[in-house]
């Protein structure tokens, strides 16, 4: 699964992409979502205040509720502010 | 037509081209968005504007293809700029051409409004405070509200 | 600023002007009206403008400064032509800038509204079947009546 | 008083401008118009049907019961079809 990270959440996580073998109970964005807040250190920092965190699958706007599966690519990353 | 670059472009030539060597439009608007000098009541030193390529190109095609559907448009165009941007420097660029002027303006303005809270950017400022990413503004998310159909 | 003319003028360089130099301008909206190349189903050979030289300036001054007014403006623009122009020919600008976008939009919007049914300027078109004068439009006056204040 | 006509009021009385002694009971647009109406030919054929008609007065739209004095300048034209 790849995973990427913009703005702020980029830099509190310390990288903007990578690839990771997430565990067969990351079903969904969510639970994905609680496996690398896991990891700690910046991951923790970037998820601590999930209102302000939000997701896209394979370039999908989408609600943590959705699914989520091996080779997709989930993208994480504040409201968006262009214009 | 939708197109994200670091380059400048020209407001004028881009209307133009929307209109040039067709009648049957009656209506062209433009949006044209500005880096202002203040923010949070400090001066601005400049604006670096980060995407994500890929999804950005297809948000924005997106938008643009909803507007077509809903209104009555002869063509529209969408030009949007990434990477550092000074105060008074161009940001974003809308153009709606449509038979008559409700539906050009109407448009326009879902354009965006639908932009500002769908396609992926961010932007960051550096302030005389130091560096601060740009908080999504509720009034946003209340203006693309209004053009959810019931 | 209001102007007429028999000129074409350059909607590029007149949003241009509207914002270079300044840093407190986040949002230039323009509106461009065109002869459009056919009316009543017939094809148009060429449209003349006539105007009330004098009330014109007059009203359109009104309307600007009303818009000023009513809307958080920066600065504003109309220049409307006048005389014999051919289908695809520019006939009016409208320009607003403003800090926000809504306010640039809204002020259009109403500029375009009003001067639509205030503005002393009568259209001759001259058509297959004949000369005629274009009648006004009900939506025309529908739409001004928009902004009318409770 | 200076009278002014544009557009098809002002083909149908045949000219775009006079200046006329208007009769004193002319106190208002309306009894003006009237007054137009009586000399017949392209008056009464322009001031035929008064919804077409709109009327200003030095140059400020008025409704047809605005007073007229000597010395104004009062206009009749179609509604207005500019933009």
């Amino acid at each position: 699964m790849k995973l990427l990270y913009f703005a702020w959440v980029r830099q509190k996580v310390g990288r903007g992409e990578e690839t990771v073998d997430a565990p067969g109970e990351a079903t969904t964005v969510a639970s994905l979502v609680k496996w690398l807040q896991s990891r700690g250190g910046g991951y923790a920092d970037a998820f601590a205040d999930l209102k302000r965190v939000r997701a896209a699958v394979n370039q999908e706007h989408v609600d943590f509720s959705a699914p989520v599966r091996a080779g997709d690519e989930v993208a994480f990353f504040p409201p968006v502010t262009g214009g | 037509m939708i197109r994200v670059q670091k380059e400048d472009f020209d407001p004028g030539a881009e209307i133009a081209k929307l209109h040039r060597g067709r009648s049957d439009i009656g209506a062209v608007v433009s949006f044209v968005g500005l880096v202002r000098g203040e923010s949070h009541g400090e001066k601005l030193t400049s604006m670096t504007l980060e995407h994500f390529p890929g999804m950005t190109e297809r948000e924005l095609e997106r938008i643009e293809r909803e507007a077509l559907a809903r209104w009555a448009l002869d063509d529209a165009l969408i030009v949007h700029r990434v990477g550092e941007l000074k105060p008074g420097e161009r940001i974003v660029l809308v153009v709606t051409a449509a038979p008559y002027r409700r539906a050009a303006f109407e448009a326009a303005e879902f354009l965006m409004d639908y932009l500002k809270t769908r396609a992926p950017f961010w932007k960051h400022e550096l302030r005389a405070s130091g560096e601060h990413w740009v908080e999504a503004r509720d009034s946003d998310d209340a203006a693309a509200a209004r053009w959810r159909k019931e």
